[in-house]
Order: C-alpha cells, then structure tokens, then sequence
C-alpha cells in the first residue's frame, strides 16, 4: 500500500519533471508534444478542482453561523452567496456569457472598482510603513531612505521642474544601484529555487512526502 | 446618463468607499463589501475555470480526443482530500502539478536568471563605451558580486567576507527603497483614479447632473 | 511616564496621515490649479517623431492595455489620439488584450474622429482583437492579413478602401506601441525595429518606463511612461486633458508623505541628540 | 542534428553542478554526515518567540502563502513549496504550544488539498489532530483584491499575535502586512519575488530577504535532507563567482563573452 500512496506519486512527479526539463535541452518532437500535452494537462486538472475553493468557504461560513446564530449573522451568512449567485447567473444566462454586457457592467462597477481601491489604499499603507522605517539610523537604513525618495521625487512633476536634476539622478538610481542590487538577489533567489526543484525531483521534499 | 451608469456610479462609489474605510476602522460598510465581493470572485474564478475546462477537455473529449479524460480523472481526485480515509488519491493530481512545475521552472532559471544575469553584468562592461558608462558598469559588478556574498550562509559575516557583505546589503537596500518608489507613486495614480470617479461620475455626474 | 515632543512627533497616529494625504489629493480634483509640467526629452521625442511624418503617412497602433491600468495610460492615449486626428495621417488600430477594445471604444467616446473630419476606412481602421506575444507582432509586420483578415466589424481588409495598399511593415511608416508589461518593449524592437528599422515609439506604466530608456533614441524614437508622460504630452502638443488634473493631484498627493517623512526623522534625531530635553 | 539546443550550453553545465552537488550532499545527509554549519537567520527563531507571544495575548497566529501563494505548475513552484515548509513548521508549532492557527489560503484551489495535507499532518505527528480545524483554513476568492480585503477583516475581528507570510507576494502584501502591524501583531515574512521584497524589509518585524526563504524554509524543516539544498545552493553561488571572475579575466585578453556564454 505504501507504494501506491508514497513512491508511485513521487516518481510521476520525478518523471513529468525529468521529461520537461530534457525538453529544454534537446531537440525532439516527441518531447516536444509531450511538453505541450503535459502542461495542458496541468491546467485542466486545476480547472477541474476549481470548486474546492467554494466548498471550504461555504464550510467556514456555516460553521461560523453554527456557532452564532442570530438574525445578523444569518445575513452576514447569505452575502457571500447572494453575490456568488449574482454573478454565477449573470455570468452564464445572457449571450456571450462572461461578455455579455451585462456581466461587464458587474465586473466594471464592482471588481474593477475594488481592485482599484485595494491597490489605492496601498499608497497609504506603503506611506505609514515609510513614515515608520525611512529614519536616517544606519548606512542601510539612509541606502533605502535615498533609493526611495529621490526616485519618488522623480516621479513627481512638481520636484522635476524645481530640480531637473531629480530626472537623471533618479533614473541612474535605478539602473545601477538598484539593478546591481536586485540582480544579485535574483541570481541568489534563483538558485535556491533551483536546489529547491532539484531536491523535489529526487523525492526528498519534506512537506510534499510527507503529506498522506 | 442611463440609468444603468448612474446605478454604476452609486455602486462603484460604494465599493469604493467601502474598501477605504477599512483604514478607518473594521465598520459594517467594508465587511459588507469584503464578503460580497468573496461571493462575486469566487463566482468569477469558477466561471472561468469552467470556460476553460470546457474549451481545453470537454469539447475536445466530444471530437475524440480521450486522452483528456486522465486530466479530468485527476482533477476529480482533488476532492477526495475532503475525506481523510481517501485523502491519499490527491496526491496523484499533486504530483502531475508539481512535476510540470518543476519541469518548467528549471529551465527558465537556468537561462534567464542566472546565465543570462552573470551575461548581462559582464557584456555591459564589454560593451562601454563611454567612461560613464563604464563606471556605472563597474559599480553595477560591484553591486552583483557583494550582494551575492551577502547570500553566502555557510561562512559566517566576518573580516572580508564581512565587509563586502555590508556592501551588498547597502546596494540592496538601494533597490529595495527604489522598488517602494515605483510602487507608491503608481499607487497614487490608483487613488486619484478612485477620486476623479467618484467626484466626476457621481457627484458631478450623477447628483449635480440630475439637480 | 511621561513622553517628550520627539516621541510623539514618531508616534503620529496614521489615520492623520491618511486624511492629510486624502484631502490634499481632493484640491486639485475639484479646482485643478495647474502647475508647471516640464517636458522631458522621451516625450518630446515621441511627439516629435509624430510630427514630423509627412502627410499621408501610415501609423499602426499596437495596443496591449487594461482597464485596471488605464489609470497610468489614459492621458497618454488621448493625447496621443488628439495628435493623430489632427494630422494628415493613415492610423490603423489594433490591440493584443481583450481589454484593448474596450479602452478603444473608450476612447473613441471621448475623442471623436468625426469631430476631426476623420472617415472610418479612409483615414483610419479599427482591426480588433487577437492575442498576439511577440511571434504575433512578427506575423502582423510580416502580412497583417494573415492575422487579422478583417476588420474589427467583420469587413475583409481588402474591402476597405484606406487597407488596400497596406499589407507588411513596407508600408508602415512609424509604430505605436504600447504595452503594460515592462520587459514587452522588446517585442516591438526585434520584430519591427531591429529586422526592418521601422521607426517606432513606445508608450507604457511609469514602473516600466526606466527600462525602456536605454533603447532611447536609437531603437526607439520616444517614451511615454505614466500618467506624467500623458500630461507632457497634452502641454507639448497644446491639447488640455486628463493628464494635468493628474499631475496636480500627485504633486499634491504626495505633500502629506513628505512632511511626515520630515516629522518622522526630526523626532528620530530628536530623541537621539537631544532627548533628554523636554 | 545537433545533440543539445544550441545556446543552452551553459545552463546545462550549470544544471549538471548543481545536480551532482545534490546527489553527494544527499548522500551525505542521509549517511548522518556532518554537514557545514549554516549562519543564524534571526527570522527563523522569531516565529517561535512569535507563536508564544500570541499564546500569552490570547490572539491567533495567522499563516499566507499570499493571494497566489498557490502555485504549483508555473515557474514560481519553489516559493509555494518553501512556504508550505514554513506552514509546516508552523502549524507543529502552534499544535504543540496550543496556540490557534488561521491559514489564509491562496486562491488557485489546486492548491488546497496540499495546504490542508500539511496542517493536518502537522497536527497528527504533534498528537493533536482532534484540534485541528478545518473552518480556519479560509478561502477568500480569487485575486489579491478580495484577499487583502479579507485578511484584513480577519485581523481586526479575531486578532493577530503573529502573522507569518512565506510565499508568493504581489501587490498583496502591503496591506496584509500593515494592517497586522496596525492591529498590534508581529510580523515576520518574506518571498522569494525580489520586486516586493521592500513591502518586507519595511513592514516586517523579521524578515527573510530574497532567497533567504529557501534557507529559512531548511532550516524549519529541521531534516538533514532539507540543509543539503542550502549547501547545495551554496556551489551554485561560488559556481556564479568564479564564471564572473573567469569570464573578466577572458574578457580582458579579447574574448567576446556573449558569444561565449550563449554556446
């Protein structure tokens, strides 16, 4: 039994790994093939688990009502599926489905404006955390403090015409400092990734051989 | 204005002003918007997988192409994980991910960071051809050989290796303050967004346009 | 305990912060002021390279956006759309999102190119939507018809009076690419530029701009990036727009960062240097 | 026909060292060899000193992976798999010390039987599995908008003493990680994305910078086999150096290095 639930797994993921990475390096059709059916493989097999996402929220919701039932929360409950619902039959009732304008009018009043705001309010949470750590305490602490505000001040028309050199300074922050920088941090993080993947082929992952 | 706009108009206000006072504080009008739009994204993200399941295994399934029932086999086993006596199954569709992932993630390290990295960093001095440039591909050497060492992790930060650690961090942190800069100012451009919609399609659209 | 002035100059409560920051960017947008835009040279290369095309020139307009992001690009687009209409030119729009038809029926509401006496197939043409990466944009230089066949309404481009004459990179005068992915600059500069030296400009998000500038001005003619760019554009052409509210609002934006940056660094040297003085 | 792709030279020599210094440290650690020391990562012990910290608040210890922290077949694989490491970790953390743990799931829902798979193993190995929970694992519909929205809520209504984010981060984490910070929570983390790495450095208490998550992930794992990878990514470093080097060197004497890097 421990076969068919460790070791088989792990050497189909040994395998679909080896092949793909072979792929990379010599010239064959048949690899070739292999790598176009694998990886459409992979995206039907996440569209297909797709519900999984609905089933645990609808699980926490329910046994959070369990433990609280009142009036308030039975219409805290229902949100969630009221929306769901309204989107789900918008989504697949008109024609063109998801391009229907219908579905549009949903996605542009409501996701889009969402998103928007959520990546808005980021400008303020990122303000508060440089109010917090943008001190001038240590040569790495003045390093950020500089990166961050002369290519801020950069960006902003306003300082650019006070001081035209604003344009040119920033730009070389970015291009050298920083590509220096987070070149080396690429590089590094590359390679860890790479004995991370490595160490999955050879099926010595702990977190995945572990699970049952 | 139709009608359908200027209801957009309240709605997206709404929402809008329903995200933002989350930096107020926790209040009845953002967990109303918060577990709404869980509700709408999940229906989002179901209805695209399905479109997708549709087009990529249903339809070609329906032409004879059968090899595409394993994948939907596979993908059906996700779901034993709810029971734990046959949770096991759900490694096999694991499994298949994790290898293509691998698979594909392998390559595009080698090639694109790390060979085509160290490439970069020496043709640019190579390739100089003024002092300027020069010295700017000078420091950026500088910048990619210290801010490795700073990885290292089997040689403890002393002596040499120390101080061209401290170097690497500085350059680090040179990158990362100018990624915040990036960020906060693009974010800003968001939140004026926000506010030209609420203050041009609601209030000056909307209210003012109906007055 | 009691706490000295630099502690609570470090401890502001962020709720200010934000308000001050929320207000200070409201100003502009209801009373937009105008402040001063320098023109920088990326954008005076892009304006400069439309103007100087002589009359019956054509111009393909490569188009990968998203709603989402028209934030960053909406000045640029009509900006850029205004110069065009106002010239004696031959546009053919295109785009590789879904998204981008969209922001084209956006955009053709708000710029009119009836307004500008501009004629559907004679001057300019809408091709629609195709998912091209950068074999795509290899394939249109290469023969447009052997990707988009008809038109964005379903008309064969050889039916169009304005496309007749128009079928590969021969008979593109300037490209006009615009893309939201940093590193897709490249696309337009080995598919267009470097096989055919079509001269092309490039118009994208303030974040990927900087990685664009190296290619400036030999690969490619002129830069727009961000919202900024947009308002460069409006005031080098002479065409008010979006992007100069735009501009005030972030000028503004950002004078509340600023000044608590300022205050978070008084206190921080405060209670360094002087913090036994209450 | 050429037997290997051309321009791949290099990465398959590259890809080769790197695969025999595996095998070898490998061996090594499953022999029960000493492997070389590794330097401390402050990060690494502050989680338990986190988990404590939220027993003693009476507040729960909350776990992401980021929006689309769930990512197994794309190139970024290796950070989902370090950050289940650290989930790992954690959830055995929290199971023996008794503390309570909310997982804030990614949305890519293939991910969810492997997220569930390690709580709920890390429960059984710590003897506790009748407290592991299955409604604090939350899924908050797809995309980082809905995400941040929700994971802010669940600090503000249920607490936060210490909230760990190993994964990967996009335009994610800024909110999350500030609004743990305004709640009161502690906050360590980090992703292997170096663009959002700032959000990090600036909002974290303790955090893993870059690739530090790969070694931090190791570390956690607290198995021989997981320390080998580091030792593993080490040659890889000093491999980088020394073409550097070589390739100055031949570059001073005339050598064209692009053509001979892209071989």
């Amino acid at each position: 039994m421990s076969f068919v639930r460790r070791e088989l797994p792990t050497a189909i993921l040994a395998l679909c790994g080896i092949l793909l990475i072979l792929e990379f390096f010599i010239p064959s059709p048949i690899l070739q093939a292999i790598k176009s059916e694998l990886t459409t493989w992979s995206v039907i097999i996440a569209a297909t688990s797709c519900w999984l996402g609905f089933i645990y929220m609808a699980y926490a919701q329910l046994r959070m009502l369990g433990r609280n039932p009142t009036t308030s929360q039975y219409f805290w409950f229902s949100l969630p599926f009221i929306f769901f619902l309204l989107f789900f039959i918008v989504g697949v009732s008109f024609p063109g489905d998801v391009s229907s304008p219908q579905y549009r009018w949903l996605i542009t009043y409501i996701y889009q404006q969402v998103g928007a705001t959520v990546y808005a309010v980021m400008f303020f949470t990122l303000s508060s955390a440089a109010y917090r750590t943008f001190k001038v305490a240590s040569i790495e602490a003045i390093a950020l403090l500089l990166g961050g505000t002369i290519y801020m001040l950069r960006q902003i028309p306003l300082f650019v015409y006070i001081c035209p050199w604003l344009l040119p300074l920033g730009e070389w922050i970015l291009l050298v400092p920083n590509a220096a920088g987070g070149r080396g941090a690429v590089i590094c993080a590359a390679l860890g990734a790479l004995a991370v993947g490595l160490r999955t082929l050879a099926g010595r992952e702990v977190t995945l051989v572990e699970v049952r | 204005m139709n009608f359908w706009d200027a209801l957009g108009a309240f709605v997206g206000s709404f929402f809008i002003i329903s995200v933002l006072s989350m930096l107020w504080k926790d209040n009845p009008v953002f967990k109303f918007g918060q577990q709404a739009i869980i509700g709408a994204t999940i229906a989002q993200y179901v209805l695209f997988n399905m479109k997708n399941l549709l087009n990529m295994a249903i339809i070609p399934i329906s032409q004879g192409k059968w090899t595409y029932i394993i994948p939907v086999f596979l993908g059906l086993l996700m779901y034993t994980r709810l029971s734990p006596s046959y949770s096991w199954l759900s490694r096999y569709p694991v499994s298949v991910l994790v290898g293509v992932g691998v698979g594909v993630m392998v390559p595009g390290l080698l090639r694109g960071q790390v060979i085509g990295q160290v490439q970069k960093t020496i043709v640019d001095i190579t390739s100089a051809t003024t002092t300027y440039d020069l010295i700017n591909a000078i420091i950026i050497l500088i910048g990619v050989v210290t801010a490795i060492t700073f990885f290292l992790f089997t040689k403890e930060h002393t002596g040499v290796l120390g101080v061209s650690a401290r170097i690497g961090r500085i350059f680090l942190m040179f990158s990362l303050g100018a990624n915040w800069a990036g960020e906060e100012v693009w974010y800003l451009t968001q939140m004026i967004g926000r506010l030209r919609f609420i203050v041009e399609k609601l209030i000056k659209g909307v209210i003012l346009g109906a007055a | 305990m009691s706490s000295t002035i630099w502690d609570k100059l470090g401890n502001i409560d962020y709720r200010i912060l934000y308000a001050l920051s929320l207000i200070l960017m409201l100003i502009p947008i209801i009373r937009p002021i105008g402040l001063p835009t320098p023109v920088s040279e990326t954008v005076r290369g892009f304006y400069e390279t439309i103007d100087n095309l002589p009359p019956g020139s054509v111009v393909f307009v490569s188009l990968e956006g998203s709603l989402s992001l028209l934030d960053e690009q909406e000045a640029q687009y009509i900006a850029t759309l205004k110069i065009l209409f106002q010239r004696d030119l031959k546009v053919v729009f295109y785009s590789v999102t879904e998204d981008g038809e969209l922001i084209y029926n956006y955009l053709f509401s708000v710029v009119n190119p009836e307004k500008y006496g501009k004629k559907y197939g004679i001057d300019y043409v809408r091709l629609g939507y195709a998912p091209l990466e950068e074999r795509g944009q290899a394939a249109v230089a290469l023969d447009v018809r052997s990707v988009y066949p008809r038109d964005f309404y379903g008309t064969p481009l050889d039916e169009i009076p304005m496309m007749k004459d128009i079928h590969n990179w021969k008979d593109v005068d300037l490209l006009i690419y615009y893309y939201t992915s940093c590193t897709n600059v490249e696309f337009a500069i080995r598919q267009w530029v470097i096989p055919y030296h079509t001269k092309c400009i490039v118009g994208t998000l303030g974040c990927c701009g900087p990685m664009a500038v190296p290619y400036f001005p030999d690969y490619i003619q002129g830069i727009l990036s961000g919202s900024g760019a947009g308002a460069e554009l409006e005031v080098i052409s002479g065409n008010p727009g979006p992007g100069a509210m735009m501009n005030d609002a972030k000028n503004f934006g950002i004078l509340g960062l600023l000044l608590f940056l300022i205050l978070g660094n008084v206190s921080y040297l405060g209670k360094r240097f002087g913090g036994e003085s209450e | 026909m050429a037997l290997i792709k051309p321009g791949t030279g290099w990465d398959l020599v590259l890809l080769l060292i790197m695969v025999a210094a595996s095998y070898y440290y490998i061996r090594k650690a499953t022999r029960g060899e000493k492997l070389p020391d590794l330097r401390r990562i402050p990060a690494v012990d502050a989680i338990y000193e986190g988990v404590g910290r939220s027993i003693e608040l009476n507040k729960p210890v909350h776990f992401a992976m980021g929006a689309s922290g769930g990512q197994l077949y794309t190139t970024l694989v290796s950070m989902t798999l370090a950050g289940l490491a650290f989930l790992r970790y954690v959830a055995k953390l929290c199971a023996r010390l008794g503390a309570r743990l909310i997982v804030h799931m990614p949305y890519q829902a293939e991910s969810i039987p492997l997220i569930e798979g390690v709580v709920r193993e890390a429960y059984r190995e710590e003897g506790k599995l009748e407290e592991f929970r299955r409604e604090d694992l939350r899924y908050h519909g797809y995309g980082s908008l809905t995400w941040s929205q929700a994971i802010a809520a669940s600090f503000a209504r249920e607490g936060v003493g210490l909230n760990l984010e190993v994964g990967i981060f996009y335009s994610d984490c800024p909110i999350s990680l500030e609004m743990a910070k305004i709640q009161g929570g502690m906050n360590i983390g980090g992703t292997g994305r170096w663009i959002m790495v700032y959000a990090f450095a600036m909002m974290c208490d303790y955090c893993f910078l870059g690739e530090e998550i790969y070694a931090g992930a190791a570390k956690v794992s607290d198995n021989p086999l997981m320390v080998s990878g580091i030792i593993v990514e080490e040659v890889g470093k000093f491999f980088t150096l020394i073409l550097i080097a070589i390739c100055l060197i031949l570059a001073a004497l005339g050598v064209n290095i692009e053509t001979l890097l892209s071989f």
